[in-house]
């Protein structure tokens, strides 16, 4: 458990994910979670739910390499990443990004970039339901691509 | 047979999640576009979208690359999980 | 409780604070958080557990000050800070810093902004106890000011 | 009078969590320490520590400021918490 991903339809329950993050686990001093909920307004769409579709196969194999590229760039001591797919309500939880570190600045860093990389790069995607029963693909957001490629060094 | 996928709103634009095309006709990613859009020439507009993402075998392409039997490709718009 | 602040002898538990910070609340698309833990290891000193000091009275006011500027910088709709005070032992929860806004972006900066400025202006000092007795006062460390100073505007 | 505080190790290196003075006796933060100084000589090495902080009434001081009777001065080490 101590770098895992999970791809799921069912919800999450952070206090669990959390316990989990820092079960037997003394040194990590530092713990950065971060959850994306389904939000009531999202680009001025009066949104009540929103479908979740993704690429079964490519979605883990793609968070993985996050996650191994995280490792790499940051002192973790554990990790989780976990992504719901299908039918959710307003106010339901998306995703559940947690990071423990010995440093505060790796695990903030770390959690960052990896919603970053997951957001531009896993393939997922939303389809909105609005009051007025309109059904909208969301659009990809240029500034998150702007986020994301804060992180590039040299090699990439 | 190369495996074809068509995932979220592109798969609602050509009304299709996926199919198989003959490795004999096509090599690469632009040959199997060129095939595609041979074979259903509304889809033109949507495949020649430059924003759309190609995968091979799960792995994100971002140039044209050989294809051969037994791969899986698929195309999709710009992600937005998270 | 939309912002709040808890100086506290007691322990917290993170899903309670995770679930008082949503509470009713629909338009919260991003929540991040940060628990700081006695770690086993600090500046190579093996440390079994520590005391936490402060200056009632000036502690919550510093803390109110850091939470106000805060909401001044960025898009918040909830923060909640806990700090705990008193005997601490290995792997125990120290502070929780836990925000909520319409945007990732703005939450994952307030947070950390709270942390580096909770961390080198509000009134608490750490000592502690080691495997071998020995009892020492934390040092302050610098690059917690260089963090902190990462967030200066013109205006200060 | 004014209420003299000292917290966290300087507290423990002068052996004095508190003390109050004639407010008489002292009009700023430079001749307080002064005033402490002269009766406790010993301290003169942790009162002149560069890095210690003063606050006046809960809020810092970064420069000498004045003080009047009632005002509450605390120093102390740099901060650790968090």
């Amino acid at each position: 458990m101590t770098f895992s991903i999970s791809v799921q339809t069912q919800d999450f329950d952070v206090g669990r994910e959390y316990a989990e993050l820092i079960a037997g686990d003394t040194a990590a001093g530092a713990v950065v979670f971060f959850v994306g909920r389904v939000r009531d307004l999202n680009n001025a769409r009066d949104v009540t739910s929103m479908s979740l579709e993704h690429y079964p196969g490519m979605t883990e194999k793609i968070l993985q390499q996050i996650m191994d590229e995280t490792k790499t760039r940051w002192d973790l001591i554990a990790a989780h990443i976990v992504h719901r797919v299908g039918e959710l309500q307003m106010g339901d939880q998306i995703v559940f990004v947690g990071v423990t570190s010995a440093h505060r600045e790796h695990a903030f860093q770390a959690a960052e970039f990896l919603m970053d990389y997951l957001k531009t790069r896993a393939p997922f995607w939303k389809k909105e339901s609005t009051k007025t029963g309109e059904v909208t693909w969301v659009d990809a957001k240029e500034g998150d691509e702007v986020r994301a490629r804060r992180w590039y060094t040299d090699q990439q | 047979m190369i495996q074809v996928l068509f995932l979220a709103q592109l798969r609602e634009q050509l009304g299709v999640a996926e199919l198989q095309v003959g490795a004999d006709s096509v090599v690469s990613i632009a040959t199997l576009k060129d095939y595609l859009v041979v074979n259903h020439p509304h889809w033109e507009q949507f495949l020649s979208n430059s924003k759309l993402l190609v995968a091979v075998n799960h792995q994100y392409v971002k140039t044209d690359v050989a294809i051969a039997s037994g791969d899986e490709v698929a195309f999709f718009p710009p992600v937005t999980g998270g």
